[in-house]
């Protein structure tokens, strides 16, 4: 895919040394654009590149409205006040106003085109996290193969993936979508990068330091939101979640958590808040697909009029190739998960939905799986 | 020597809009007519009409975004108006929702800014203002014109057959997949397809215009500045547009036959869809803005009553733009291209920054020394400075690449393009409908109504949009039906500015029509203009001019010149005899 | 000022003829000074309407060049699914037509109409004979066979996994272009039926033919760069 | 008409009625191109396009006779320089750009620039993606995701094209497991078996190679393998064929798909370029992407 030649761009961008365009402090109008400081390097870099593009176009600005309030004041029609002869060209003055500001334009595209590079290149060792983008929800893989399953509730939203990340480490994200394009934008970190089927893109941060502000009562950590910035249907504004960044150590713990309980209920239930939550309810509440509640062992009725009883092939079936059977009253929308879910994954998904159906038989005790999903935020033990 | 005179020997020409043949006979006249005036307000109700179609769409998306919803239970606001047929699922609402921006997005795009001033102002004008009879090809003119209807048409019923929801730049492989099981996606990319054609033909028509029917004396820099905005527009919509022409055609066969060249599922490539769309999409916005920019120069100049200062700068800028914006069009996908591509495509938007500044500077120096009167077409050209300006600005940002890949595809780039457009274009239409009101309906309209309107169309304009710069920095995706808490305030303050230039447009809307109705006869030139249009009476007459038009003076020598049909103690020349 | 007193000759002389539609008594329309400013002006039209044929058909080239980059392999196996000798004999055809035509004009100019006639009949011949070509020994063979665009594609003996993507470069190509073979040919036919019936074309009234001949020499220029692109690069 | 000044009713001396914009061309007479330049031309298109019909068959010849490979670029310059030529000729006398106003030639001009404009930068971005960042530069699976292709409902529906579930295979990897089970059932058939087993896969298979490599048996030519060619598809073949074994080349029937015959009389073995993802695992490579994948 790589063309016989290709420009130095790396060795371009450092051709000159990068400085800092601006100090870094939110106040003034910093904050009122970005409420908050560039979370990374590179971030700090942009937000430095933004305000001397703020001040730059705040300079001509004022000077032509102020002129032209000015100008509109004093040369106002009269009665009785003749118009006046003025000059109808003037060649000097045209080339000014155009080498000026075009030279002011040369050296922003060119502190961009460094803050660009800086972004794009991930560092060598850095720790590289697998993110599928898929309707409508991101999968983020550890590069020992953890998935995520925590959820918070946070800004007002339930069931939030929470995806953790040591402190001050350098980081490389490698994206790929499972069916249509997304973007991977993290606002504290002024970056994003779309995520395309078929091809990888990526980029690289190095993630903050923690400070005294971040002692939380329940542990020490930053929360970073991530928003699909690439409209991709139905639910693309709620396909977001937060990166949270902690010592490492809390990483090292989390991550630990994040594996196998031993438990298939637990496990299945981890699956589904990761994977299914996005478009399937488990208090019977009908979404983009049916709701899990009761749905084991009940008799599915199709679009083509045959039906079937939910047994273990049928969800299987279901999760591997969901267009086969379409529940009456759905679209066909769910994309394949082959590739994507695992067989240990499928079983302890087959046992969460037997644990929340009435038609299976429960255990004596029953663990009360029955509740609201809003309360599984304390599924994890937070951090 | 005064404006009474003007009736002569050939009053046996009634004005264009005069009915002859009865009412039945009228109408027909209007649907088979090939004069370029009619056509030119025909186009003009036209757009007018989408305007009012897309703009209800955007008052419904801000209503909806009042408030963040967030979970099922709540039901949405567009639900509780547009009665969902699932209360209880959130992706109904934001379904609705996804359908409302793309109807928006569409119809606004395709069907009222494209077409808004070339095809009704400049339909009526550019004949006109080179002292032409009509158009080159007056049929062709009246056949893109149904063209037009026909692919407005189309969009239309896709959105009674329940709407589209790819957004209008039907990226693909969500358009190919999306509503796999109907036609109102085909059916509204055939529309924009369609309305290609009436955009390519209206192009060509314009350029052999003014290639071949200029008056007599008209030589190239003596043609007003609109001409030329004009032309350089007609140039970039012949050769843009046949792209989009392939481009959506590929789409349908995408849809229909799945030939997989922009579909990764069968080893194609997403992002050559998007080069494609592009390539036509970006010149287009300046399609949409060019012929602003032209009837901000004919506003400016006659209402300050002033040489343009810079006239070949400006013309020659226009050009510039036109040629600049086929080189460009990446930068619409930083975040999709490859690295080299993106650094060339930065370094190039750049260029065109700079015909933009020049126009902007000589539009400021204009105004230097003039005789500047303070009316409604003046008003909105003042405006439409003040709001291009920050929209132009606020390209740079966007621009360079670090910052882009923040403010990519957030309400930055909403509030940008929005600047450029409707600060822009719309602006400057609204400036350029009040400036020639007077000539294409021969009645005026209340001065003070359109200044009123004016300025709520200005606070209400600032209030929608500027909130939502800040909300793109501070992190707000764009086509989002619900959004996290910490938005809301900047979110609510935008949609109460979106009701503030709803009462803008009210106010026009009923001063347009008392001006038909009861408003009072207009002079042959109100303003006092110098450019041809002002030499025939209002309304024009049926062939535009009772006389071969001869060029004598440029269209803004306003030092040497009495303006045609206006009394000189009105109109005095400057004191200081003329140098030329 | 601005204007002369010079009488408006339309106006004056045709008294109550004023639609704009009256050119056929005169031999041009209204707002044409002359035949020859309306026919420079028809051509200049025709020559803008050819530029955006050659952009249409810019993106195909465009997704032809971009997947050739990407996908060699599956190109040159394509490619070697084509028969050189029928896309010669194609080529050959147009070309043959392109002149003929190029003389139908020269014979209008002229005011031979039996000549002109001739040409566009042996031209109308060569486009029936360059799409039967196409569709019986190039399209229905390989559709049957499974080389179709897309999803359609059911030949399993394919050397490369994108050559459905070439199959879609192809059909869309050629078919497009076959699409324009047809209207082309409709104008000639339009053009033959008013040579036939009222000796319609002489040498001050030739602009139909004219630009129905621009609009046949387009298709045969982007036939001249779709043949080797297809059939013999590999 | 009223005039504010009226001493400005002067007819302007060089107002010519029959030429308003001073052309001074007057009703200049249209020019006429002379039959034999005509002929000059369509003889001199026609052996252009002898030639390139030529050139590339020569090509091909040389490969044949003396195994000498000739860079692809070559290929496409001469027959794009060829084309060139024929477009202008085509443009400057059939088109009558040569005898036309300049305007004319201009707005070609330009449309040309705005094609190149379109291809260049297009070309830019796809021919050079991500070659800064190793992290970016590879493509999960050759020949597509097979993933919209999973369009198994029978409901009402826009696409014209086969509803066919690939499993997320590639198209050409789907037809091709499509033909190799029925080669396999055909064998068990003919050995009176319901089920195929390995034995009758295996023929399958062979009797698949057989059919995919018929171009090359066809030409009387063993097939070519140079290094070009990354994956040995000839070890694939039977035994006899690998083996470069001349009597085992016994004239076979052209591939009979689907009843009508191949379409391509002049197949032959693909000189350039390599061949990957015929058995490449395309489906794996795709559920796999975590490993970092760089073999390319």
């Amino acid at each position: 895919m790589t063309m016989p030649f290709s420009l130095p761009l790396t060795t371009l961008a450092n051709a000159v040394p990068p400085v800092r365009v601006l100090p870094n402090n939110a106040d003034g109008f910093q904050e009122i654009f970005f409420r908050t400081n560039g979370q990374t390097d590179s971030a700090v870099w942009t937000d430095g590149l933004f305000m001397l593009t703020f001040w730059f176009s705040t300079f001509f600005f004022v000077l032509l409205m102020g002129l032209l309030v000015y100008w509109c004041i004093i040369y106002r029609r009269r009665p009785g006040v003749p118009q006046k002869i003025s000059p109808s060209h003037n060649t000097p003055l045209e080339i000014l106003w155009t080498v000026v500001p075009s030279s002011g334009m040369l050296v922003i595209f060119f502190l961009g085109f460094q803050g660009y590079m800086d972004k794009l290149v991930p560092a060598s060792g850095a720790l590289q996290l697998e993110v599928t983008g898929f309707k409508w929800d991101w999968k983020v893989s550890y590069p020992d193969g953890t998935q995520t399953g925590q959820t918070v509730t946070l800004g007002g939203r339930n069931d939030i993936k929470v995806h953790a990340l040591p402190e001050d480490t350098e980081v490389s994200l490698r994206l790929l979508s499972n069916d249509v394009i997304h973007a991977f934008w993290i606002p504290d970190f002024r970056m994003k990068m779309d995520v395309f089927p078929n091809r990888y893109t990526g980029y690289g941060f190095r993630t903050p330091v923690l400070g005294p502000e971040d002692d939380h009562p329940e542990g020490r950590y930053r929360d970073h939101w991530v928003f699909c910035a690439e409209y991709c249907g139905d639910l693309h504004s709620e396909m977001a979640a937060v990166l949270r960044v902690m010592p490492r150590a809390d990483y090292e713990q989390w991550l630990k958590d994040q594996g196998s309980s031993g438990d298939p209920v637990i496990d299945g239930k981890r699956v589904y808040s990761s994977m299914c939550a996005t478009c399937h309810t488990v208090n019977g509440a009908k979404n983009i697909g049916p709701s899990w509640m009761n749905l084991y062992g009940s008799t599915r009725e199709f679009e083509d009029g045959t039906s079937q009883i939910a047994d273990d092939n049928y969800i299987r079936e279901s999760i591997l190739n969901p267009n086969a059977k379409i529940v009456k009253g759905f679209q066909p929308q769910m994309t394949s998960y082959q590739g994507v879910i695992n067989d240990t994954d499928i079983a302890n998904v087959i046992a969460y939905m037997k644990s929340i159906s009435e038609h299976v038989e429960q255990p004596a005790e029953g663990e009360g799986e029955g509740e609201a999903p809003a309360s599984e935020t304390d599924a994890e033990g937070e951090g | 020597m005064t404006t009474a005179e003007t009736t002569h020997d050939h009053h046996d020409e009634g004005s264009y809009l005069t009915p002859k043949y009865g009412v039945m006979g009228t109408i027909w006249d209007w649907m088979t007519t090939v004069d370029h005036k009619k056509i030119g307000v025909m186009y003009l109700f036209a757009v007018l009409f989408m305007f009012f179609l897309g703009g209800v769409a955007a008052l419904a998306v801000r209503l909806e975004l009042l408030e963040p919803v967030r979970v099922a239970a709540d039901g949405t606001i567009t639900g509780q108006l547009f009665g969902p047929a699932n209360p209880e699922s959130i992706a109904t609402g934001n379904n609705i929702f996804n359908r409302l921006f793309t109807l928006h997005g569409a119809i606004m795009v395709f069907m009222f800014i494209i077409p808004s001033v070339p095809a009704a102002l400049g339909n009526f004008f550019l004949p006109l203002m080179l002292g032409a009879k009509d158009v080159a090809f007056p049929r062709l003119n009246l056949f893109s014109w149904y063209i037009y209807v026909v692919g407005s048409l189309f969009g239309v019923f896709s959105i009674i057959l329940g709407g589209v929801d790819t957004g209008w730049t039907f990226y693909t492989p969500y358009s190919t997949t999306t509503d796999a099981d109907h036609w109102r996606v085909l059916l509204m990319v055939l529309a924009a397809f369609v309305l290609g054609f009436s955009s390519i033909l209206t192009g060509l028509n314009f350029i052999v215009t003014t290639h071949k029917l200029r008056a007599p004396g008209m030589g190239w820099f003596d043609m007003p500045l609109f001409i030329w905005a004009i032309y350089a527009t007609s140039i970039i919509q012949v050769l843009a547009t046949p792209v989009i022409g392939i481009t959506l055609l590929l789409l349908i066969f995408e849809r229909l036959f799945k030939v997989g060249i922009f579909d990764p599922a069968l080893g194609g490539d997403p992002v050559l869809y998007q080069h494609f769309f592009w390539f036509y999409s970006h010149p287009v916005v300046y399609v949409m803005i060019l012929p602003g920019m032209g009837i901000i120069s004919e506003i400016l100049s006659v209402h300050a009553r002033k040489h343009i200062f810079g006239y070949r700068a400006i013309a020659f800028s226009s050009l510039g733009i036109a040629a600049v914006s086929f080189i460009v069009w990446g930068h619409h996908m930083f975040t999709a291209m490859g690295e080299l591509a993106s650094t060339i495509f930065s370094a190039l938007t750049f260029l065109v920054a700079i015909p933009t500044a020049i126009k902007m500077f000589n539009w400021i120096a204009t105004l230097y020394k003039g005789s500047i009167a303070i009316n409604t077409p003046m008003l909105y050209a003042l405006s439409f400075l003040f709001l291009f300006s920050i929209g132009g600005l606020t390209g740079l940002p966007l621009g360079a690449l670090a910052t882009d890949l923040h403010l990519h595809d957030s309400y930055f780039v909403v509030a940008h393009f929005h600047y450029t457009m409707m600060g822009g274009t719309v602006i400057a239409f609204l400036g350029g409908i009040h400036h020639w009101w007077p000539k294409m309906f021969g009645r005026m309209y209340n001065e003070r109504a359109g200044m009123i309107g004016c300025v709520l169309v200005f606070i209400g304009f600032n209030l929608t949009f500027m909130t939502q710069f800040f909300l793109g920095t501070q992190g707000m995706p764009r086509r989002y039906a619900s959004y996290i808490d910490e938005f809301q305030t900047l979110h609510v303050l935008s949609t109460y500015g979106s009701w503030i230039l709803l009462a803008g447009f009210l106010v026009h809307l009923f001063n347009f029509i008392h001006s038909l109705v009861a408003g009072p006869k207009a002079p042959p030139n109100p303003w006092g203009g110098l450019t041809l249009e002002w030499e025939t009476e209002s309304p024009p007459i049926e062939h535009n001019f009772h006389h071969e038009v001869l060029v004598q003076h440029g269209p803004y020598d306003f030092d040497t010149v009495v303006p045609p049909h206006c009394d000189e103690r009105e109109f005095p020349l400057p004191e200081t005899p003329a140098s030329h | 000022m601005a204007t002369i007193d010079a009488p408006n000759p339309d106006i004056q002389a045709t008294g109550a003829q004023t639609h704009p539609l009256y050119w056929k008594n005169r031999g041009f329309a209204h707002h044409f000074r002359n035949a020859d400013e309306q026919f420079d002006a028809c051509k200049l039209g025709m020559w803008l309407f050819l530029s955006t044929e050659i952009l249409l058909f810019a993106g195909i080239f465009c997704a032809y060049a971009i997947f050739r980059m990407l996908y060699p392999e599956a190109w040159a196996a394509g490619s070697h699914h084509l028969d050189w000798r029928f896309g010669g004999l194609n080529t050959v055809i147009l070309l043959l037509s392109s002149w003929t035509v190029a003389s139908g004009v020269r014979a209008a100019q002229l005011g031979n109409n039996a000549a002109l006639i001739r040409n566009l009949v042996i031209t109308l011949i060569c486009a029936g004979l360059f799409v039967f070509i196409k569709l019986y020994f190039e399209y229905i063979p390989k559709l049957s066979a499974g080389k179709a665009p897309g999803t359609f594609f059911s030949y399993p003996y394919a050397h490369d996994p994108h050559e459905p993507l070439w199959w879609s470069i192809y059909y869309i190509g050629t078919g497009i272009h076959a699409l324009h073979v047809l209207i082309g040919a409709g104008l000639l036919i339009w053009v033959l039926v008013r040579a036939i019936r009222y000796e319609a074309y002489g040498p001050t009234e030739y602009t139909m033919v004219e630009n129905s001949a621009l609009y046949w020499h387009l298709v045969d220029l982007i036939w001249i760069f779709l043949f080797p692109l297809l059939y013999l690069i590999h | 008409m009223s005039h504010s000044i009226d001493d400005v009713h002067i007819p302007n001396p060089d107002f010519d009625p029959t030429d308003p914009h001073a052309t001074g061309q007057g009703h200049h007479g249209h020019h006429i191109i002379s039959a034999p330049t005509l002929m000059i031309v369509l003889l001199l298109l026609l052996f252009f396009t002898a030639l390139t019909v030529g050139l590339s068959r020569g090509e091909v010849w040389v490969q044949d006779t003396f195994d000498i490979i000739l860079p692809n670029w070559l290929n496409i310059i001469i027959a794009m320089s060829i084309s060139v030529i024929k477009a202008t000729l085509v443009g400057a006398y059939f088109m009558g750009l040569r005898f036309d106003k300049a305007l004319n030639s201009i707005i070609m001009l330009v449309c040309l620039a705005a094609v190149v404009c379109f291809l260049f930068f297009t070309a830019i971005d796809l021919g050079n993606r991500d070659s800064v960042s190793a992290v970016r530069a590879t493509v999960p699976t050759p020949g597509g995701t097979g993933e919209g292709l999973d369009k198994t409902a029978d409901r009402f529906s826009t696409a014209l094209s086969p509803r066919i579930s690939t499993n997320r295979m590639p198209i050409t990897e789907f037809r091709r497991t499509e033909r190799l089970n029925e080669l396999a059932l055909k064998q068990a058939e003919d050995h009176g078996r319901i089920e195929p087993n390995d034995e009758d896969k295996a023929a399958g298979e062979a009797e698949f190679w057989r059919i995919y490599y018929q171009g090359y048996v066809d030409k009387g030519k063993h097939p070519h393998r140079h290094e070009h060619d990354e994956h040995n598809y000839f070890t694939k073949l039977p035994d006899h064929f690998a083996h470069h074994d001349d009597d085992a080349l016994e004239p076979v029937s052209r591939p009979d798909v689907a009843g009508v015959a191949d379409s391509s009389p002049n197949f032959s073995f693909r000189r350039t370029g390599k061949t990957p993802g015929l058995f490449s695992e395309g489906s794996e490579h795709a559920s796999d992407h975590a490993a970092p994948a760089s073999d390319h």
